[in-house]
This record gives C-alpha cells, structure tokens and sequence, in this order.
C-alpha cells in the first residue's frame, strides 16, 4: 500500500523517502513488514503507534544503526536527497546531516554533560569559537543543563538526560533530525519547549524531523504530516489535522471519544480493542 | 639500608617496564570497553618481526648486519605491520562484534592471541633470538661508586621511553577531540554510532597505537630476556599493574607499574625468605587485590555508574 | 618389508617451541639417517608419527593415546620430552606395555627398575646430575675437601622441575660441609631483579642455576647486570643450551653449564646425518645451522639410544622382525653402549657410555662441562660421574615408599635373565 | 480539559486510612548537587500519592530514600510506626515496600516469567540443598508461587510473551512486566517511577486500569511520580510538588492545579 | 475469573517446570543419555574413551561450574584451575590421610574444600566488578598453585610435589579399566550437571541472574547480592573441585600442581563463552569443541600434508585456524553454540512469525 507517493506533502524533490522496508532481528524476527514514507525538505513527520508497532525499528533502519543490534534491513531501500544509504556507515551519514536522537537517552554515562555535547560535534571539523557558539545555543534551549554541565551524565536526572541526548544531537548541526520519543520522561512544560525548538529549528533554519513519538495529542499538533505504524505496517496517514481529526485516532491515540476527553478513572478495563488490522 | 634503596629502585625501573605493556591494554581498553587479551601476543608478534627483519634485510639489500640503517628499516616495517595488523583486526574481529557483551570481545581477542601467535612463529620460525639495542645493561658507575647502590643503565633508559611514552599518550586522551570520542565509544558503542563517531577508524587508530606501544615493550623486553615466545608471558606482569591504576587510567599505569615493580622487589627479598620464595607470581595480584578492596576502580580508573 | 613405529609426542609451538624443535629435529634425523644410510635397522624400517602436545599434560595424554595403536605392532617407545606428561602417563605405560624413555628429566626414583619396570630415566638422573655438578666445583677448587664452608646458591625455577635439586644438595651439603642458599624464581622467571640483588648481598662462591626457557637467558642477563661474574654460574642441562644463550648476548660469555651431551658438528655421527640426510634434503630442521647445537645433539642421542634397543632386543626376539613394546622394553634394559660401540656409532665423546641393569634404569650418570665463550659451547672437562653413594640411596628410598603407596612389590632382579 | 474539575467527585468512595510512611525534614545531597532539601510528607494507607515536578526536581532520589536505595543525610523516615534515620533496600522489601524503576530496571537475560518469580523471592522459603534436589518441598514452593505469579501475568494481560526474554519486549511492555515484578511481591506499599512514559494514550489507559485496580482491589498504597498531568489529576488522592529539591506544593489535586506557584515551576501555561 | 484461569494453568505448571517441557527434546534427551551410558561404551576404543570423552566429560563438568559463577551470576573468574587443583589435592589427602575414606566421599569433600577456598576468594566480588574481579581472580589462580607446590604437605612430601591418585575403588569394586572409569565419570557429571540445572531454575538461579543482570534492582526486591554472588562461588568452585578431583583420578592418575596453570583457566572459560555463557548444555559443547578442535586439527593436518610441510608449520597452522575458527562462531553467534542449537530449533518450528 504504497498511498504514501500521492498523498505525500507536495515536495520539491524527494528528501528522504523510505521504499517498502522489511527489517528482520537476530534472522527470525520480523519486525517491519514493507513500510513505505516520506519526508519531504523542511518539514516535520510524525511517526505514531502503539508499543512494538516499529516505530523505533524505522528510525534505526534509517540511521543504519540495526545492524549493531543484530537486525537486517531484508527488503527495499532508503533514499536521501536521492542517494541511498542503506549502505552508508552511520558516520557519513550524520556528515551529510541525518542524525537520530535514540530512545532511552543513551548518554555517555562516565563523560560530564558538556563533554557529552562536544562529542556531539564531533563530525564538524570547526574553530574552538563557533564550537562555543553551538554550546551556548543549546544551553540556550536548555537551562537545565548548563547548571549541571559538570556532572557525569550517568548522575543525572531522567530528564536531564533526555535534554542532553537531543542536545548532543544539536551540536552536530544536522539538516534532518530522527527524534525517538524525545517527550518521554520530560515535565509537561518541556515537552511543550522541546517541540518549540523543533519548531524553531524546523521554521529558522529549516531542519526537517521524523519524530516518533507517544505523545500523539503534542505531536499532531506540531507536525505537519503523520504516519501511522502498527506491528510493522502503515496503516493510516496523512495531514496532521486530518488524522487529529480522525475519530479513530481520537478514540486510540488521544484518548477522546464523543463526548471530549475521557477521565483515566472511567475508562472501561475490558474494552476490546479496535483495531485497521487483524 | 643501601640495600633496600637498591632493592626499590630496581623495583621502581622494573615497574616502568610493567606500566609500557599496561599501557597498551589501557589504549585498547579505553577505546572500546575491551580487555585485549592479545596484547602479550602483540608484544611477541612486535619484536619478532622487527628481529627477523633485521635478519633478513642485509640479504635482501646488501646492507651490513648491524647498521644503523638496517635497524630503523627494520623498526619502521615491524611498526608497518603492526599498524596493518591493528587495522585488519578491526575489520574483521571488531566491526562485526560492535555492541556486543564485553566478554565476547575478550573471547575475541583470545583468538585473535592464537592467531597472532601461529601467524609470527609460522613466518619467523620458532627460533629463540637475542636483541641488542645498543645500552649495555650495566651498572651507571657513579652512583655504584657514590653511593654503592646498582642501578642498570639500560633499565633507565628503559624508564625514560615509557615514561616519555606515557605522558604523551596522558595528554593526548585528556586534551583532543579523538580522545573524548574514544572516552565516549567506551560507554556506548550505539550511542556513539548514532552521533557519527567513526567507531572503525578511531578502533584501527587505536589498535594501531597499540601495536606502536607493543613494539615498543617488545623491544625493551626482548633486550631484557631475548625475543622469544615467553616475551606473551609480558602480560601477566602488566595485568596487575593494570587493575591497580584503573584499565581507563593512562597514568594509572605509570603510577601503578611503579608500585607493583617496587612492592613486589621488596616483597620478594624481605618476606620471600621466610615463605620460601617465589612469591613474585601472585604478590602483586594480591596486593592489587588489596588496593581494590578499598578502590574498587583502582586508583584513577572511571567509577562504575549504576544508577536507578 | 618390516617396519619399527616410533610415536613422537613432539611440541614446535608455545614457550619451549624453540626446544622442541631442536630435540625432535635430532631425533627424527637420526633415524632418517639409520634408514638412508643402513636401511633400517637389519633391514627394519624406522617409522615415525609426530603428534603436538604444546607441551601441555592433556594433550600429551591424548597423543599417547592415539599413538599408542599406530604402526605395525603399536608405538614401541614413548619419549615425551617434558616431565609433567612423563608423570602423566606413567601408570599407563605400564598396563600398555609401552617402554618411556625420560632422559635427563621425568622422576628420578623411577631409576630404580624394580620398581618401575617400564620406565627408563636414562644416562642421569637430576640427583645424579646435581651430585655431578658438585663434584665438577669440587675438582674446580682442587678437592672435595675445599668445598668446606664454602656458600653455593640455588637459583631455581619454582616448580616441581626446579623442587627436584633441594634434597639431594641438602644431602650433599650435609656431606662436604658447605651450605646452599636456595633462591626460588617465579614462573616463567622473565624477572630476577629480585634474586640476582639478594645474591649480589649474600655473595655465593658459585651460583648453580637450575632453570628452564626463559629464566635461563634472563638469569645470565641479571647476573651480568648486577656484576655476578658469569664464570661462577653452573647451570644444569635444560640451562645449558644455544636456546639460553644467545639471547643472553654477551652476559653469558664464561658461564658453564652440564650436559650428558656435547654441542658440535664435526662428530661423524652428525656429519652422517648431514651425509645421509641433509644432502638429500630431507632434514627436519627448518633451519640447518642449528645442527649440531646442544639440544639438537641431545635429539640425536634420543636417537642413537632409541635404535641402539631396539637393535639390543631384535638380537634376542629375532633379527628384522618388527618387535613389541614389550621386547623393546626388554632391549632397553638390557642397552650397553660401551665406548667401543660409541665409537663404533661416531658418537664417543659425544655421549657417556652407559649400561642399564634390570635394578639400575639410569646407566651411566655422566656429564661434562662446557663453557659458553659467546659464540659456542667449549668443552671443559671431561665426563664427570655423579655420587652414586649418596644417589641411589635416595633413589631407592624413594622408590620403595611409592611402592609402598601404590601397592607394589618390586621386581626381583636376580631372576631377570 | 473540562473534566479535570470533577475528578475528585468521580472517585469511588474508598476509605482512606492512616499515615503509613511519613518522612521528616529529609535532605539528601550528592557532592555540591542538592537532590533534596527539608521535605516532608506522609503518605496515607490506601491511597494514590503523587509527586510531580520538573526534570531534576528530586522526585526519584525521593523514592530511593524511601525503599533506601540512597541514604539521606538528614531526616528520619517513619514506616508502620517505626521510626528510622534511613531505610536499607533488604529490609524496605521484607517490610513490603515495592517499586519499578524510571530507566527500566528489569533482568534483561531472564524471561517474563522468571522476571516477575523473582519478585516472589522474598516468599520463599527452600534453601540451596532444596533447590538442587528440586524434589517435594521445593517443586511444590515453586508451583505455589508459579500460580500467583499466573494471577499477575493475567492481571496484566501479558500471557503471550510469558517466555520472550525482557530485553526483546518493547519498551511500553517492559514497563508492564516491571509493574508485575513489584506485584508479584504482593506489596503494601508501591512506588512507581514514571510507569507511562513512552506509551500512548491507550495504553497509559490500561496502564491506570492496573493501578487503580491493584490499589481498590488489594488495598495497596501507592506512589506515583508521573509527567503526564492528565494521569495525575486524574487518578491520585493527594499530590505532592517539588522544585530543585524543595517542596513547592501538597494537597489535592485541585489545590495542587491551581497554585501559582506549581504553575509557574512546572505545568506551564499551557495547563 | 482469575480463580478459574489459576485452576485451569495447574494441572500444566509441573509439565510446565519441567527440564524439557517439549516432548521431542526430551525423547531425543533420553536418547543421548542411553547413547552415552550403554551404546559408547559398548563401541568406542579405548583410545576415544581415555583421550577424549573422560576429558571432554570433566572439563565439561569444569565449564558447568564456572559458567554458574560466570554465566549466571555475571562474575567473571580466571582461577577455575586453582579450584580443579584445591579439590584433586583434597581428595587425595582425604584419601590419603583417612584411611577407609570411601572414594565418593573424598570426591565431595574435595569439592567442599574448593567451595570454601572459592568463597574466600570470592569475598572481593562484593565490592570489584567486571575485570577488575577477573583480574584479581587470578590471585587465587597463582596463590593456590603456589601453595600446593610449596608446601610438601599437601602432596604428602614428595620430592616433586607431584602425586599419584590412589586406585579408585567403590565398595570394594575396583574401577581401573577405561570403560568403568569412563561410566563413573559419566554418571557423576550427569548427577551434578542435572544439580546445576534444578538450581539455575529455582530461586537460587534466579537470584544469581537477577545480581548479574542488576543488583541494585535486585536488591530492592529483596535479593541479597552478598548472598547470590557467594553461593555461586561456593558453587561453582565445588563443581571445580569435583571435576578437579576426577582429573587426577579417573583421568590423569598423577598430577602437578603446574598441570592445573593459567592456561587450563582460560581454556574452561574459552568452553563456556564458545559453548554458550548461560547454559548447561553449552557447557558441554564448549567443551567438546575445545577439547576436539585442535585434536581434530592436528589429525587432519597429518592426513593431508604428512611430510609436504615442515612439521613446524604445522602446528602453528594448527593454532592459525584454531584461533580463526574461534573468531568465526563468535561472529556468527556471540552468544555460543547453545544460541545457535536454539535459533536453528526456532527457525524450523516458528517461520515465518510468532502470531
Ligand atoms: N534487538 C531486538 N531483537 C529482537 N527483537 C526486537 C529488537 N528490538 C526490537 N525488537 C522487536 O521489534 C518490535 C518493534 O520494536 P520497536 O522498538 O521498533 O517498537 P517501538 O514502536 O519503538 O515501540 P516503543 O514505542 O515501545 O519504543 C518489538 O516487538 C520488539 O519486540
Ligand atoms: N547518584 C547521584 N549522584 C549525583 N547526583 C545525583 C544522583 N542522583 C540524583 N542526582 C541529582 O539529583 C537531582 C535529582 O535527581 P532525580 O533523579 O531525583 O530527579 P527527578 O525528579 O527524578 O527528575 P526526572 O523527572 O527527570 O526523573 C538531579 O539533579 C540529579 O542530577
Ligand atoms: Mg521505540
Ligand atoms: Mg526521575
């Protein structure tokens, strides 16, 4: 079900464009069964879906970072600005500015929160100065981190942690971000900042975002397309006010049915499930 | 009392000795989270080529046997080798092992230990060979004379290349980019991937490193007690050193070999006796035992982060 | 025609690689020799298995055991080089019937043939040795008598190899009046910073050093580096090899070591093998310019040794038969290779002369002294004999109590025929 | 967000009993860094207490004091009217204190069912010779216990992956299978650590199901630290705020939403 | 309705427990067993039996017990060897020393006294973790060696401080031809490897897992880290001991302290990283792999370039291809032979996807 080509956001040239991706773990397990989207220049999408849908799975396929997890791209091919990468060591292709931000922080546990960011620029061959400079920004869009810039990032807060992974990512300047889940274990208010700054990056200096994400209701909002994944198929996708709108999407993934939004005490425990697929 | 000074000072320049193949295990170990069982190996492998070049060269070039010049050809194809070796290991041991439990990369490298070691004595033969470099090992006469205590030329040498050794590689891993990056590889080998840190190359570099250090030790050792297939048995001496100042600790090498060396001296003449002696071979693993009790990490290694 | 199988436990790799090179080398080429030269032994084909045991006991095990069948009527002798697959296999080779051949090193109680029927700890003993090295200081200093008071260290690689010298010199120190200040060295012994400064204190008049691979070349190298003159270093046979020496460089110039047999090419035996062997390029050694070297020649003698019992035993069981384990045990005991036979094989001087009995499984307990002069081994003396009184004793001694641990009742030898 | 203001209302008249845990004046601080300043807070048997506060504020060094993971310098900790300087995680467990974790904490090298038996740990009773033999006394222990830990695994509606090691699970269902593992322990006292983050809507549903139901059906007190406000209003009795280590805010939800001063630290205008 | 599904899972749980819950497994289970216990002994030489089944079994035996302190309770060991010595040096004296000792008795004493040595030196484990416990492992490893050579004692003051296993002997029935020295072995390792695997399923196991896995979680559920890591070295090291005592008398017959060095420690831990670190059954493979590997080698190097090659080439061919293999099956499965056994069985029975 390849819709993604026609009903795709009307781009210039494709940007990344993801062709039927089957991916498969440890040879026995199949995770993504051919997922097919796009993401054109400048633009942000959202990745939304259940627990084990693959959404993590997509963005690790992309940055080709399976393979250190035993996992195989099996089937299609990953294009960016035209030229493939399913070949390309994660290294070049951070050089050509696709960076993922990993679920689960991964932060460099014995470095401090500072060197943590430097690494991050580690691509960039550039003047102490301007490696200052980038350093400043993201201590700019976080606070938090320039307090604590000298403490071992093991020692830090969930949070924290969160803020330095994206931060890392920041520093290598990258033109298409793979955020996985950065929402999860930020406060309300820094979710809200977090997406400001993709906001801000994605409208100032027009970096493009694939974000999975959990947080469907923020995520839409944001967005400007979505896809939806489920046990490693698209099922649905389209412009972001559209699939808010979508009263299946209301009811699975933002929680509200009828009549608004539901309170976590009534809702029924043995609902069964609705579901495109199966 | 002389007598003890002597006993310690030879200890202190024994320990330098110990901290230059330390040294080696540390570069790997920082860089990839790796205990390199094959660095004794690398250690043979290192003095064996540079020796059977030496024996071959004047053949091939007409050369005389013992110039200079055949020595540093000979020194710089042995370090060729060991920076070929270095990067082959990455491409076909590491890169398909990335991000794989620590313990099967040590397995790794102990295979890798027997193919080095099948690899040198298929190509140079089995042959035991002296190795001169040219110091005499013999006492420094002044301070024989001054103060009647030995210590051997050689051996301060010896001291001086690896502390030189040391010190440059301390900085190196403190004060540049790679170094930071070789830090963050350690933790997290995803992590680092997905930031664009060339794991492969910055692997090949440090093996290559390595393999520098090794040729090195390989050296000195083998001037010390000839080049032959116990020069591996270098390792046992280092790893105690090793626990002792931390496996992430570059210093911690230096400062641990230097305590190992004289303890273990000291220990050998002064407590030796009443246990009937011999006690070199696990002395100084009890005693980093010892140390570890209190520091767990060592001296200057990283603290392990468990934290929930 | 009829063949001879001979199993070859051998080791080329790991740390005593170097050795085994050496001493499987001399020994296969011997053979090869006998067969180029006389076809065999009356006309019996010598033929050889060689099987690796990194001279390491399980796989040592595991060699004699695959050997064990090989060949026409089973391996026939088992010389496996090392002690600790000596201690290995030594029950078995006595239910297989397999003669062990352990010259210069395995158990020296097992000497006594009484009570180790199938065990041949030939030419001499480490007891007879170390009584012969005292002997040689003894002639050094002009008489047994000097050795009175004087201070003789042991640097000896702690192991049970290196343990073998502390009763018998404890003995002979009780004997002659002189004390011995005994020094072990850690394995592998690539470190003797340590001992070499407590003897620069102690000041021994001689140093005997009792060590194996590495701690040989280390030791000469500590000793010059703390001023020790090498001339007063005696080092025992597994000491006394171009292996020890010359990574050592200069440091070994004047030092002395025993050996039941001499370095040299120029014996006819030798130049035989070069005749036979090398001129057809058959030879065994990777590089031809260690023939001749000590461990090389002490192949070799495993050689003459083995062929000489084997010829001893087909005079009894029938000449150009190929013979059991069994008959060649027998062929071993009853081995004289007296001066004229040595020289009748190109070998006087080469090695001692020995004859075994059915109670005396060691012979002739002889060894010479050669001085390294920094290029080769120089003969020094000439074949010096151990105090058998004080030995066989202490062998017998010692026999008699395994017996006793293991149930069994010697041999009596006055009616072997 | 119309129907936050009825929360309290909507909530099923469950007896709320007595102080159970009760902290003073707990400090606790790591080198320079001030985890936690001077709180104090208590928690009542029965009920859902929730703390909140932004990233670093001190919430789950709040909890390891509690189940003694970290040690606080000051401030003593009374539990079932025990009064204590600190607690030890051996002795919070026997007391029956359980908790799940913010990073997931679970055996990655066990399955599902062994992860959540090990919860069962403190129950049993067979020593080492019993377990060797794996005859009478221990098999039958094993069953025993094999059967509640069945009940939670259906509890938590999680039977099809009983036997899939944890660490192939995705994340929303290692953090199911980590609440079970604290279950298992048939606890008095549940701490949980962010169990939602990371999940969609739907499944943060469920995932409320099984604390409202484990706290009506086995009485279990709860503690809750969670980011997603909504869940919070929602389903806990009384809400405690903290801001860089300091107490900010306590009370209900109501009083909790509408004090200026948690709003400006931490909902955020949006709320 | 929870009552309901609890009645209904009952009756299955005993099966569920159970080692092979599968019913071919354990068809083909029973098999081997009859194959080794009646069929070998009946067909193999005496040459299989001496050189390589008695020795696979007892380093097997080995490899089951430092991949409970290693595989299972995460603490990496390199003194196995000194724990094989401690038990045959035990058993030897119990023997020795108490006469009317019956043998199996001596067996287990010798592995108590492992045991016991083990938890001494395990004590550091509560505080070094990861190499730096491997490291200091190795203090026993040289210590105990040491010890034995040193002190005359322990090998009844033989000049060499070598000794030779008295006959083995089991109510008055004398097990001295290859064949009954091979069953007893084989029965011993079969009892102790089943031990092993009741205690990696039960509580014990489970908590030594959890402590490898993490032990701070594993603390606040109440495991006792101290406790885990100490029984597992008590463990393992008895199982060490065993299989050391077994070495020297249904193996060896005569021992050194040196036969017991460094490399036989690495070589029992190549075993359960090559075999499967985590696993009963890997631990046999390992072993069988490690112990028929460079036989293997060495026999097909003979057959294929008798006399073409200097002998020396050989075997450093020999140890070229050991190490490369080793490199091989490590890419190609890090978790061990075990692993792949288990991905080959799921690959057949679950193609293309679970549900
Ligand atoms: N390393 C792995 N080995 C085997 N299976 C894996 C592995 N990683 C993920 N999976 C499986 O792949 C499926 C998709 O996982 P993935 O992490 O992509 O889901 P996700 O959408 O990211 O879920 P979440 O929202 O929880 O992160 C899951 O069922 C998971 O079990
Ligand atoms: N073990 C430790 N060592 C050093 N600092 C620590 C340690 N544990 C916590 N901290 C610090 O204490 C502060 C509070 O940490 P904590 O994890 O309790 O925050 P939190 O409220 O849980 O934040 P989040 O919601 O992001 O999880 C943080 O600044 C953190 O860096
Ligand atoms: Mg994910
Ligand atoms: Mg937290």
């Amino acid at each position: 079900m390849n819709t993604a080509t026609t009903t795709a956001a009307p781009a210039a040239q494709p940007y990344l464009s993801i062709n039927n991706v089957e991916v498969i773990y440890d040879h026995v397990i199949l995770v993504l069964k051919g997922v097919s989207l796009q993401v054109p220049k400048g633009k942000i999408v959202a990745l939304l879906g259940a627990n084990g849908a693959g959404k993590s799975t997509t963005l690790k396929s992309i940055s080709n970072l399976l393979h250190a997890e035993r996992g195989d791209v099996t089937k299609g091919n990953i294009e960016f600005k035209g030229a493939r990468v399913d070949q390309m060591t994660p290294n070049e292709l951070v050089k050509r500015g696709v960076i993922q931000v990993m679920e689960g922080r991964h932060c460099f546990g014995h470095l401090t929160i500072e060197e943590n960011l430097l690494t991050g620029a580690y691509t960039r061959s550039i003047s102490r100065s301007a490696l200052k400079e980038s350093l400043e920004k993201v201590y700019h869009y976080f606070p938090r981190l320039k307090q604590r810039r000298t403490s071992q990032a093991g020692y830090t807060s969930g949070g924290e942690q969160q803020m330095c992974a994206i931060g890392r990512a920041l520093m290598a300047k990258p033109e298409m971000i793979l955020l996985d889940e950065p929402s999860m274990g930020l406060a309300p208010q820094i979710v809200e900042e977090i997406f400001e700054i993709v906001k801000d990056l994605n409208t100032k200096e027009q970096v493009s975002f694939l974000l999975a994400e959990q947080n469907t209701m923020v995520a839409l909002r944001y967005a400007d397309y979505g896809y939806i994944l489920e046990n490693g198929r698209i099922v649905m996708e389209g412009e972001a006010k559209g699939l808010a709108d979508n009263e299946d999407v209301k009811e699975f993934y933002l929680g509200l049915s009828g009549e608004g939004r539901k309170s976590f005490r009534d809702v029924k425990h043995y609902r069964r499930r609705k579901r495109w697929l199966s | 009392m002389g007598f003890f000074f002597e006993v310690l000072i030879g200890g202190l320049l024994s320990g330098v000795l110990y901290a230059l193949v330390a040294l080696g295990f540390v570069l790997i170990y920082k860089a990839s989270g790796v205990f390199n069982f094959a660095q004794g190996a690398m250690v043979f492998f290192a003095a064996l080529t540079f020796v059977g070049f030496r024996e071959v060269l004047p053949g091939w070039t007409g050369l005389e046997a013992d110039g200079n010049f055949v020595f540093w050809l000979a020194f710089v194809l042995a370090l060729a080798s060991m920076v070929v070796l270095g990067i082959l290991t990455e491409k076909i041991v590491l890169r398909p092992l990335v991000n794989q439990p620590h313990i099967t990369l040590f397995m790794a490298t102990i295979g890798l230990t027997f193919l080095i070691e099948g690899i040198a004595q298929g190509i140079w033969g089995a042959n035991v060979r002296g190795l001169d470099l040219g110091i005499a090992d013999e006492p420094v006469e002044w301070i024989m004379e001054s103060a009647d205590i030995l210590v051997s030329k050689f051996d301060l040498f010896a001291a001086t290349i690896a502390g030189a050794l040391v010190a440059s590689l301390a900085l190196f891993f403190q004060y540049t980019k790679v170094g930071r990056a070789l830090r963050a590889v350690a933790d997290d080998h995803q992590a680092a991937l997905s930031i664009g840190i060339p794991l492969q190359h910055i692997w090949a570099i440090v093996w290559a490193v390595a393999g520098f250090v090794a040729l090195v030790a390989g050296l000195i050792w083998g001037a010390r007690s000839g080049v032959q297939f116990a020069l591996t048995f270098t390792a046992l001496k280092a790893l105690p050193v090793l626990i002792l100042g931390g496996f992430t600790s570059v210093p911690g090498a230096i400062v641990g070999g230097l305590i190992i060396g004289a303890s273990e001296k000291l220990a050998e003449v002064f407590i030796g006796p009443f246990v009937g002696g011999g006690i070199e071979g696990w002395f100084p693993y009890v005693l980093a035992l010892a140390f570890l009790l209190v520091r767990p990490e060592g001296l200057f290694g990283e603290r392990h982060i468990d934290r929930v | 025609a009829s063949e001879q199988f001979i199993g070859l436990p051998s080791y080329r790799v790991g740390p005593f690689g170097s050795n085994g090179a050496s001493l499987y080398g001399g020994w296969i080429d011997y053979m090869a020799m006998v067969n180029e030269r006389d076809g065999g032994i009356n006309g019996v084909k010598l033929t050889w298995e060689e099987c690796e045991t990194e001279y390491n006991n399980a796989r040592g095990v595991e060699c004699y055991e695959r050997l064990k069948t090989k060949g026409a009527t089973g391996n026939t002798v088992f010389q496996p080089l090392s002690t600790g697959i000596t201690y290995s296999v030594l029950e078995k080779v006595a239910q297989d019937k397999i003669p062990m051949v352990t010259i210069g090193y395995g158990r020296t109680d097992a000497a006594d043939g009484r009570v180790f029927p199938w065990v041949f700890p030939m030419i001499s003993t480490y007891w007879t040795q170390a009584s012969a090295i005292i002997n040689y200081l003894g002639t050094k200093e002009g008489g047994m008598d000097k050795l009175k008071g004087k201070k003789i260290g042991l640097l000896y690689h702690d192991s049970a190899y290196g343990k073998e010298s502390h009763a018998i010199l404890d003995k002979l120190a009780a004997k002659h009046g002189f004390t011995v200040e005994k020094l072990a060295v850690a394995n592998p012994g690539n470190e003797q910073q340590a001992q070499w400064l407590q003897i620069r204190q102690m000041k021994p008049d001689y140093v005997i050093l009792w060590g194996w691979g590495v701690m040989n070349a280390t030791a000469l190298r500590t000793a010059a580096k703390t001023g020790y003159p090498r001339e007063k270093v005696v080092g025992v046979w597994w000491s006394g090899s171009e292996e020890d020496t010359i990574p050592a460089g200069d440091a070994a110039k004047g030092y002395t070591a025993a050996g039941f047999n001499v370095a040299g090419a120029n014996y006819p035996v030798v130049q035989d093998i070069k005749k036979h062997v090398y001129t057809k390029n058959k030879g065994n050694m990777e590089d031809k310019e260690r023939v001749g070297t000590v461990l090389y020649n002490r192949g070799v003698v495993h050689g003459i040794i083995t062929v000489e019992a084997i010829r001893k035993a087909q005079e009894k069981y029938g000449k150009g038969k190929s013979l059991t384990g069994e008959q060649v045990r027998w062929g071993f005991e009853n081995l004289d290779l007296d001066n004229k036979r040595l020289t009748a094989l190109g070998a006087a001087g080469f090695m001692p002369d020995l004859k075994i009995t059915c109670a005396d499984h060691e012979g002739g307990g002889k060894v010479k002294f050669q001085q390294w002069d920094g290029t080769k081994w120089k003969v020094v003396t000439d074949w010096i004999e151990g105090d058998k009184s004080v030995v066989r004793p202490m062998i017998e001694e010692s026999a008699a109590a395994y017996a006793k641990e293991k149930g069994i009742t010697p041999r009596d030898c006055t009616k072997e025929m | 967000m119309a129907s936050l203001g009825d929360t309290q209302t909507q909530a099923p008249d469950r007896h709320i009993g007595d102080v159970i845990l009760d902290l003073q004046g707990i400090s606790l601080s790591f080198g320079g860094v001030k985890a936690l300043t001077n709180i104090s807070f208590d928690v009542r048997e029965h009920e859902i207490r929730s703390i909140i506060g932004p990233n670093g504020a001190g919430k789950s060094s709040m909890l390891n004091v509690i189940n003694g993971v970290y040690r606080p310098q000051e401030g003593e900790i009374t539990f079932h009217g025990k009064v204590r300087k600190d607690m030890d995680p051996h002795r919070a467990a026997t007391q029956g204190i359980a908790r799940t974790f913010q990073n997931i904490a679970l055996f990655k090298g066990m399955s599902v069912l062994d992860n959540i038996m090990t919860g069962r740990n403190l129950k049993m009773k067979c020593n080492l010779f019993e377990h060797a033999l794996y005859w009478g006394r221990a098999q039958k222990e094993e069953i025993e216990h094999r059967k509640k830990v069945e009940e939670v695994i259906d509890f938590l509606e999680i039977q099809s992956i009983r036997k899939t090691p944890v660490g192939r699970l995705p994340y929303g269902l290692q953090k199911r299978v980590e609440l079970g593992r604290a279950l298992a322990a048939e606890p008095t006292l549940l701490l949980l650590d962010e169990p939602m983050a990371g999940m969609n809507v739907e499944e943060k549903q469920d995932m409320c199901r099984f604390i409202l139901d484990v706290n009506d059906q086995f009485g279990t007190t709860i503690v809750l630290i969670e980011h997603d406000m909504g869940v919070v209003m929602d389903i806990s009795d009384r809400v405690v705020v903290l801001d860089y280590g300091k107490k900010i805010g306590d009370g209900v939800p109501d009083e909790v939403k509408n004090n200026p001063e948690v709003i400006a630290a931490y909902l955020g205008t949006s709320h | 309705m929870l009552y309901r599904e609890a009645g209904q899972f009952k009756a299955s749980y005993q099966e569920d427990q159970q080692i092979f819950p599968i019913r071919q497994d354990k068809l083909g289970f029973i098999a081997i067993l009859g194959f080794f216990f009646v069929v070998l002994p009946l067909i193999a030489s005496e040459y299989w039996l001496q050189a390589i089944l008695i020795p696979v079994l007892i380093f097997s035996l080995a490899a089951i017990g430092l991949n409970i302190l290693t595989g299972y309770a995460g603490q990496l060991s390199l003194g196995s060897a000194a724990f094989m010595a401690v038990g045959a040096f035990g058993a030897y004296n119990f023997i020795l020393r108490i006469d009317g000792m019956p043998f199996i008795v001596a067996l287990l004493l010798g592995g108590l006294c492992a045991a016991a040595v083990g938890v001494a030196f395990g004590l550091p484990s509560l505080r070094i973790k990861g190499f730096y416990l491997a490291v200091a492992t190795l203090a026993a490893q040289f210590f105990i060696v040491w010890a034995l050579v040193k002190f005359p004692w322990f090998s009844n003051n033989s000049s060499s401080g070598v000794i030779t296993a008295q006959h083995v002997e089991i109510l008055g029935f004398a097990f001295d031809t290859p064949v009954l020295k091979y069953l007893l072995t084989l029965a011993i390792v079969a009892v102790l490897a089943l031990v092993a695997k009741n205690l990696v399923r039960s509580t014990t196991g489970r908590g030594w897992m959890a402590v490898r896995d993490m032990d701070v979680a594993a603390e606040v559920i109440g495991i006792r880290p101290m406790r885990a890591k100490l029984t597992a070295f008590a463990v393992s090291s008895f199982y060490c001991g065993v299989a050391g005592a077994l070495y020297a008398y249904t193996y060896l017959g005569t021992v050194e302290p040196e036969g017991f060095n460094l490399d036989l420690s690495f070589k029992i831990l190549f075993m359960i990283i090559i075999g499967g670190v985590g696993s009963i059954m890997g631990s046999f493979l390992g072993a069988a792999f490690i112990v028929l590997l460079p036989i293997f080698l060495n026999v097909a190097m003979h057959a294929l370039f008798a006399g073409s090659m200097p002998a020396g080439l050989g075997s450093n061919l020999e140890l070229i291809i050991f190490g490369g293999l080793i490199i091989f099956f490590l890419i190609v499965e890090p978790h061990g032979l075990a692993r792949l056994w288990q991905i080959g069985k799921e690959k057949m029975r679950l193609w293309p996807f679970p549900h």
